[in-house]
Parts: C-alpha cells; structure tokens; sequence
C-alpha cells in the first residue's frame, strides 16, 4: 500500500484515540497551498506542450458533467433518502464538485504504478470544481433570491482553490518546463512528502467526523458509501468516450467520484445558511475520502483498464 | 481625562462570517470592530480552530445604545436561525468618547 | 428583544488545562465556552506563547450566577494551588437567555 | 470564597507596542498583563493579521481604580496622537483578590 | 564544528541579547513533526531489513534501564540536593526519559563523522520515552491516587511524540527502503536544514530558560551538568554489554544522558501539579541540552570509542 | 520572464479582485527566515573563499552610501514634495535602506541569465539595511531626545533580520561549503520554491498597498516611481568604480534603488512615532517593490552592461 495512505491511517488512529496530535492550522493551509500549486503547475507545463485547441471540445464535455453530476444525487437524497431540500442541495453540490487531496492520492497512485495521463486532467479538476457548486445552490434554493449571486460568484472563483490551481495552470503554461525547473525542488520534488503531512492531517480531520456519524446516522454513511461509484463510471465513461488514456480515465473516474470539502462547504455555507454543514462534512471526509483513496482508486482503476479491455 | 460610558457588544460566531460581519457593523453606524480567533462549545457542537472553516471568531464593537441594538436586531434578524452565534452586551468606561 | 443578564467568567490558565477545563465546564452545568490563545505576566512569571506548553489560553463562559460560583469553587479546590491562574466575573447581557 | 472588585482595563493597539506596553503596565504597578492577538478596523483604517506589524494586540489589565488611572493618563500621554489605540474600562470581581 | 550547533548558538545569542527574532509556535510544530516522523521514517526502513526477533531481547534490556535511570536521580535530588519529593521525582522523570532533539544531534554528529550505527537505536528512542516518566511519577506521588492514571497513560502513550515516533516507524517499516523513496525529498533530505532551524529555536528558547537560571540557583545549574554523564554511563555500558557498534553505543549513552523537553514537561504538569515546572525545564533546556549537544556528543562518542578499546 | 515574478502577479490579481487567497502570517514569518538564512549563508559560503582584507574598504565605501543616499530623497520630499520633515525623514530612510525580497529576485534574474557576481554583495546587503534608517531617523527628528537611542540601536541592530543575515554569513563563513552541504537541500535547491511563495505573498500585500493609492495621492506614486532609479544609478557608479562585475554591480544598483519594507517600518514606527506608516509602506510596497522587479532590474542590469560597455 502507497506509504503516503499509511499517513492517513496514522492520522485516523491518532484522532480515533484522542490522541494529543494536531497541525497547526497554518501548516495545514501551507500544505494545501503547496498541493493547488503543484497539481497547477504540473497541468500547466503539460499543457504548454500541445496545441490549447484540442483540450477545448474535451473540456466542454467535462463542464457539462459538472453541471449534470450533482442532479442524480439530489435526486436520490429528495425522494429516496428524504432529505429537506436545502441538504439535499448542499450535498449533491458537494459531489459533483472534486477533492483535491483525492485527486492527489490517485496521482501518486499512477506514478507509482508508472501509469502516465493526459495534461490536461489537472484542467478538467479546476473545470470540474464550481459547476456543480452552483447548480447545488440552484437545487436548494430556486432561482430565487438573485441578488447575492454576485457575492456568491465571487466566493466561487475567487476561492483559494480555483485561484491556486488556475493561477498555478497559467504559470506552468507560460514559464513551461524550463522555466519551472528551479521550483521544482519544492514544488514537485517535495510534493509526496507535502502529501503524506497534509493526508495525516486528512485523517486527523476525518477522525474527528467518524466520531459524529453516529448521531448523523444511517443516511449519510449510506451518501458516503454508494455516491462515489456511480459518479465514478459516469466519469470513467466521459474518459473513455474522449478516447483519454488508462491513466487518464482512471482519474476522470475519480474526479468525478471524489467529493469536495474545502471549495464546496465553504461556498454552501454562506449560499445555503440553512443547509447543516455537519452533514455534508461527514459524509464527504468521514466517509467518501476514506472510501476513494482505499477502496475507489484502485477499483476506478481496473474499471478504466477493463473498458479498454486491458 | 474625559471619560463617557458606551456598550460593549461581543460576537461569538463562525469565521466564515468574518468579511460579511465587518461590513454589515460598519453599515449599521459603529465606528470599528475588534475580531479575535477562537474556538469553542455550543448548542452547535464543538467548533475548533483544527480546521479553519469549522472555527469561531469573536467580535468586540464599542458603540452607543442605539448602534448596539441595531446591529443586534439585524443579526437576529438574519443569523440567529442558521449560524452558530452568541451575543452580549456589557458597559464599558471609554476613553476619547468621541471616536465612538 | 429578549435579553436577560448572566455571568461572564472569564479564566486566564495554562494551555495545558484546556481539554481538562472544557470536560469541568460542561460537567458543572455550562452551556458552552468559548476559548483564546494568549500570553502573559503574572505571578508566576511570563508565560509566551512562544512555546505552546508554556503559553496560556483565555477562557469565556457565559452561565448564571449558580453555575458561575460552582465552577470558580471548583477551580479554586482543584487548580489554585498548582497553576498559573486568573479567575473573574463580571455582568453581561446576554440575548437568547434560554440558551445558557 | 474571598472576592473582590477591581478594574478591567483593555487596550487594543499596534502589536509593534507590545514590549513597549507590558514594561509600562508592570512599572505603572499593575500584578500582570493578558495579551491576545487581534485584527479589526477603527479611525486608522483596517489594521490586519495578515502582514504582522500591521496587526494588533489586545492587552488586558485587571488592577485597582488608581492603577487604571495612571496607565490610562501615560497611554494618553505618550501614544494617543500617534498610535492606533483604543482603551475602555469595565468593573469585574476577581477571586484571590490579594493578587492584583 | 558542525553548523547546525552554529543554528543552536545564533539563536543562543539572538535570545540572550533579546533580539525580536522568534519563530511562530506553528512553525515550531512543524519542524518537531518533520523531526519526529524522519527519525522513524529512517528507523522503520532499517527495521524492515532485519528479523525483528533479534532485536526484542535489546529493546527489553534498553526498556529496563527506562525504569531504572530516574532511581539515582531521584535519589540524588532528594537526599543530596534537599530537593521536595514532587520535584524530585519530576525531574527525575525528564532525565530518565530521552529527548528527540538530542538525538537527532548525535545522528547528525555521526553521519558527519561517517560513523554508522544500528537500526533499531530509533526504536529504543521510542522505547526509553515512557518508562522513565511512569516512574518519576510514582516516585514522586507513591502509588496512591490511582484514579486518573488512566488520563495519564493516555497522556503518555498518545502523546505528540510517541505517536509520532511510533507512526513513523510503523509506515517506514511497513513500506521499506523503496516504498519511502518518493518521501525522502522531504523527510530525509531536508532533515538536516530542519533541524538547523530546529536548533536556531532551541537556541531562543534556551536562552528564555538561561536567564532565569539565576533564580532558579545553583541546584538546577548543578543537576543539569552532573546528571548527563552518569546516566549516559549507563547507556553506554548497556551498548557495549549488547555488543553494539561504536556509533550505536554512542547513541545509546546520548539518549539515556539527554533530558526531556517535550514529553515529560507536558506529563508531569498534568500528573505532578505540585511540581514547579520551571525547575525541570531550565535544568533541561537551559543546561542539560547545550551541555550535551557541546560537550556530551563528543564526549559519549570517544567514551565509546574507548570501550572498544579504539 | 521568470516565473517567480509571475507568482508576484498572481498574488497581486488575487489581491487586487479581492480573492480570498491568504498565506498565514506564521508561514509568511518562515518563508522570510528561509530567504534571509539563504541569502546570509551563500554569502557567507563565498567569503569563506576569499581573503576578508579586500573587501573592508568596499565595504566602507557601502556604508558611506548607506549613510548618503536619504539624504536627497529627504531633500526632495522636503522642498519639492512639502512634505512634513517627519514623513519625509521615514521615507528617506525606507528609501537609503534596502529590500531583500528584491535582492532575492535579483539574485534569481541572474541565476537565469548564467551571470555571476562577487560573494560580498550579501555582505553590502547587511550593510546597508542599517545606516540610512538611523539617518532617516535623524533628518526626522534632529540630533535632541537621544534619551532612547539605545532602545533604537537594539531596535535596529538586533531586528530580525539583521541577526538572520549576520548570523547566516556567519555561519556559512565558518562551516564553509563543505559543511553547508548538506543544508543545501533546504536552504539552496529549495530557495527558488521558498521565494515564489514569498513573492505570492508579496503581491496580495502589495495589492492591499495599491488599493489604498488614492487616500496616498499623487506625492506617493511619484515617489515610488522616481526615487529608485537615481538611488540606483549612485548604487551602480559606485561598484563600477570598485570594478565589480556586471552582476555585482547590477546588484548594488538594485540595493540602493531598493526600498525597505521589513526593518525600516519596524524601526520607524518606534523612533518617528509622528509619521504615518502608511505613506512610506505604500511608496515601498505598492509601487517602488513592484516597479523594481519588472522595470528595475533589467534596466539596472542594461546599466551595468553599458557601464563596462558590454
Ligand atoms: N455558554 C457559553 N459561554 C461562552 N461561549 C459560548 C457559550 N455558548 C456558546 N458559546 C460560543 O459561541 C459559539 C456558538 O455557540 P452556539 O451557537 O450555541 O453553537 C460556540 O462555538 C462558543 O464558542
Ligand atoms: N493583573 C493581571 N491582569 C491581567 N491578566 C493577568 C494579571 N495577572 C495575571 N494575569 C494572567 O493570568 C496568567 C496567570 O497568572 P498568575 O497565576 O498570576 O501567574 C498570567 O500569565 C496572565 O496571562
Ligand atoms: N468602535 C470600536 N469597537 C471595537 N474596536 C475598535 C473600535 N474602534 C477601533 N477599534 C480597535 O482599535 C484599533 C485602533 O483603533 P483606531 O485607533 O481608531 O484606529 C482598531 O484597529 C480596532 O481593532
Ligand atoms: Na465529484
Ligand atoms: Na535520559
Ligand atoms: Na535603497
């Protein structure tokens, strides 16, 4: 098993025993900088190495998953789990947004499997990661109630994470390898290191929600558990109708199966007050995390191997 | 020294209310605010600095009466229901009245 | 708006008392607290929070007088003696009085 | 339990003040100081966390009414004009009251 | 003389002469994590190359001296120095326990001079943590007021560096010398430059400690430049007993001469109120730290040496 | 042009459009340290190699600039500009006084270019932070109230990151190459990462220092714009008449048209309580730090280039 996971389970042992163990957080912060702009930069160098012109039909189709992502899950939570509308909202705007730390996870999966994958997957995660935030907020609220969806248009694409990944797509497009190679010390060298901390953390934090999935009960473990899949294939197939490689559907497939926790919570709580973000929390860290990075990844894996008949 | 009595109203509530906190204060008349970085426990549960967004910040504004009772109404008006909020007023002894 | 007063308990102690603290004020019939990392001088010399295990953390509790008086006799039996310790009340206005 | 009223005495100023300030409380005659840092907003503008010499502090001073006096007429005197600050004074009951 | 200790000095000297120079606390944390995790990182991957069978009688022997090292100690502080048995007992605990900051000198120490030494001294760090501060405590508090030893054992064996410690060499052993490598960057590395900052802290605040010395008086100044050598005496002759090579003997007397700072101050506060926690940690950090990582290492090491009749 | 400017930019966008994006001021406090220990210890390296004797006259000759230059940037501010002899004194000693966040893009502009330059500029760096802020004070205040010089000296001479930059040249001086090896890792490969972070940071305070451009006025942009390229020119005559290199001398050109933003606030805050921070913080950071990393340095490189007549 990756070492980087057993940094995860170091964490959730440590915070299911109490222990005394905890980042700072501004270490955290550090870590997740450091992660947006090595995912960005890494995309961007990649990019700076073909013509922009055919990622664009790809990235089209990618947006409108984004927007379609969420509509099952509200969908199933309304009328299946019959949750109030404004949680069924929050949370199907979570999944259909991405996480970056399990896009991350996958990535070393690749690497140290020597999978390689197209450039562009690191723009298809910035691409992936508002759509569904909105549509989300339009599920729970209507189109009603307009006047603040400047501010929320604001918290969406000025959030620390579109503003990392982007700004880091851009510099790693414009310097290209070359002109990156100094960084790449910190940046790229460091960057499994930097992610093993930040999954410690990841397991500190997802401890913690574990903790309180009894008193959220059944529903969102049940969220937690059967979201991921089907999202994935839904994922998986897009990669696979693009044509992308198995590496590269492998991680389609995850992204879409991953489910947001620091662009999303952040969004819903200020758009849909009423939402109880304890809910979604849990389900996405304290369940859906754990879920990708041990079981989603290698299953999306054999999945995107098994459609080219590998 | 020329000293006067003012209210001294303190906000206990989610971080990520901060920048939204800040304007709505200014608007509703108050010269300035103090925010501080907290944790802590509520009907709400545990709220801990561990995770930035799931954090507390915690709001000092001097103002006259008036003020504070505005800027309470409105945060009843428009939190209360959906945030983790706590709010107390106490009399403080201000010097340099007038900036308040 | 519905107001009524409480006490505002305000304790000043070592960081390392923290979980121990939070267990005490809920146990003795708090409704909640809420918590600051500080620094400082007192008798038993500066405390920085320049070094975690030597920095202090400022404590809020909102609570009737009952509850108040419980905790401080509590406080006094258990840590006066031992700890770095600062221990005050005062009288605020509090809204939502059923909450506390 | 032995209590006692005393003075409150809270400053929030430039953290650049801050070695500067415990010299003078504990000259002033005051037992100690609690400091915590703090951003916010007043007469000089916003002044944040973010870049830490524009960021500012929060210093509490609990004392007898003479004490209180006496610091509040030195800030007046030597950091008003030129230095964010604002001071307000409150009463609280200390426990230990031979403390400060 | 190796420029990490120079780290140690500039910040000797910054702090003494009250330079605003400090690191944040957060900072501080990080370079401990980081400190922590390398040193069982590197542990576990040498674990994981030899049968562990081998090394259990060692860590039993190395575990009994834990429990022995504070008896003189004590006795000495108590019967010699007058000390009150609360203090007695509490700093004996910190002397009989290891400090990972030390250690992490020592390696530094032996890897400039080329010297290798055993795997598993990183587990007898582990190893010589707790016993010691158990039995400081009870030392100071007789065996009555069981009650909350339960807290205590928590205290203890979840703290920050048990877990830590134990984490790492867990990961390290588990994933092995390959499984590591994408980690080294970071953590193996970088260990050297983090612990120059590491040790431009410990400057600081073992100038904060220095200046209070005088109040503290000549027992603490006394204790925390005679203790090292006896018990690193120990350790050194429990090495050459196993048969260690001379950089493990080494190690072995620094960690049972080094004094903890992280550990039992956190402990003790909680299990022996009564104690002055100001007394132990000036002995600790103001005297027995600098002492060691100046004269000690040197000195354990040509103590070594010697024993092999080198 | 290199990347680590584009990392300024990014931050300077995010600012400007009001992005949530902030590093946490204990991380900006590590980045600043790692910067000045890089820069002390490489200087320190490079001294190591040379005989001191050749450099103390240069270094004389720096420090007579460094008492010179605030001398007609007060002029100017005082007849020209009719600023209050307070203001006027605070920005002539920002201005006299150096920024090493320019001198670390300067060291990176070179890096690129493949052009060397002489070890001591880093000396010249901590030679000059100090000298024009003591004047600057003096222009404010007249030679009256020595009363504090000394709590001022300590200010000055003890500020962070005098002791880092001292201390680094230090040590790197005394352990030599070979014994800085092997905090290379940290404080050399990786100081390219560390100084994008840096910039990034940079630039979401210089966008909060542009915003506040229109309460400065007129009096402020002219500054920031006009005062660094006579202050270089003076910088560059002055090493080509020490026949520095190119590089060298594009160096020392950049140091005097630099404006300080760390040492000087800090200072000037305490000594000349009457001046308001704003002003001089906004000319250094809003347009002077900026304009010297995207127009200075070229230019003040072409100047060296033309001065040897290259
Ligand atoms: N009784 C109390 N005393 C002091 N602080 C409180 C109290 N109750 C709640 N708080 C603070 O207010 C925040 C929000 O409270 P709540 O809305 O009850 O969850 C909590 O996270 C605490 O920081
Ligand atoms: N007179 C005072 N005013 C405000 N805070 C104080 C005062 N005395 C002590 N403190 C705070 O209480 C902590 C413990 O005080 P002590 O138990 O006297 O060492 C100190 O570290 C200060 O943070
Ligand atoms: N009305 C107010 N209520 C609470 N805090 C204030 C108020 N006015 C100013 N402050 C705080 O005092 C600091 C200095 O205020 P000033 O001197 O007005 O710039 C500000 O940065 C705020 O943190
Ligand atoms: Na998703
Ligand atoms: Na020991
Ligand atoms: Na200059």
């Amino acid at each position: 098993m990756d070492p980087v996971i057993l940094f995860f389970l170091l964490g959730f042992i440590a915070g299911i025993s109490r222990s005394e163990l905890r980042l700072p957080p501004a270490i955290y912060e550090l870590l997740s900088i450091l992660l947006l702009l090595s995912i960005g930069l890494k995309g961007g160098i990649e990019l700076s190495r073909q013509p922009l012109g055919d990622v664009l039909p790809q990235s089209l189709g990618v947006l409108i998953m984004g927007f379609l992502l969420p509509l099952p899950v509200f969908a199933a939570l309304r009328f299946v789990g019959r949750l109030d509308r404004a949680n069924a909202g929050s949370i199907a705007g979570h999944y259909g947004s991405v996480s970056v730390g399990t896009y991350a996870v996958g990535v070393a999966y690749l690497a140290s499997k020597g999978v390689t994958y197209e450039a562009h997957l690191a723009l298809f995660l910035v691409l992936l990661e508002m759509p569904a935030i909105v549509v989300g907020i339009l599920l729970a609220r209507g189109i009603g109630r307009r006047s603040d969806f400047g501010r929320l248009a604001h918290e969406i694409f000025l959030g620390k994470s579109i503003v990392l990944l982007l700004g880091g797509l851009m510099i790693g497009w414009i310097a290209g390898a070359e002109g990156i190679a100094p960084l790449e010390p910190l940046f790229f060298d460091a960057f499994k290191g930097v992610l093993a901390l930040f999954l410690l953390e990841m397991g500190l934090i997802a401890a913690g929600q574990a903790r309180a999935l009894r008193e959220r009960g059944p529903l969102i473990i049940a969220t937690g558990l059967l979201a991921p899949v089907p999202l994935a294939c839904c994922g998986a197939l897009l990669g696979w109708w693009f044509g992308l490689s198995v590496g590269g559907t492998t991680l389609l497939a995850l992204l879409a199966g991953s489910c947001s926790y620091i662009a999303a919570p952040a969004a819903m709580r200020i758009a849909i007050p009423e939402a109880n973000p304890a809910l979604s929390l849990t389900a996405s860290l304290g369940v859906t995390f754990p879920f990708n990075i041990f079981v989603g990844i290698p299953l999306y894996f054999a999945l995107a191997t098994w459609l080219y008949g590998g | 020294m020329d000293k006067d009595t003012r209210k001294l109203l303190t906000i206990v509530t989610e971080a990520a209310l901060e920048s939204e906190l800040a304007q709505v204060i200014r608007r509703l008349g108050a010269s300035g605010y103090t925010i501080v970085d907290a944790r802590g426990r509520g009907s709400r549960g545990v709220r801990d600095a561990g995770w930035s967004s799931s954090s507390n910040i915690r709001v000092e504004v001097i103002c006259d009466i008036e003020t504070a009772t505005r800027i309470c109404e409105y945060l009843r008006d428009h939190y209360y229901r959906n945030y983790a909020m706590v709010i107390y007023l106490s009399d403080v002894t201000v010097l340099r009245p007038e900036k308040f």
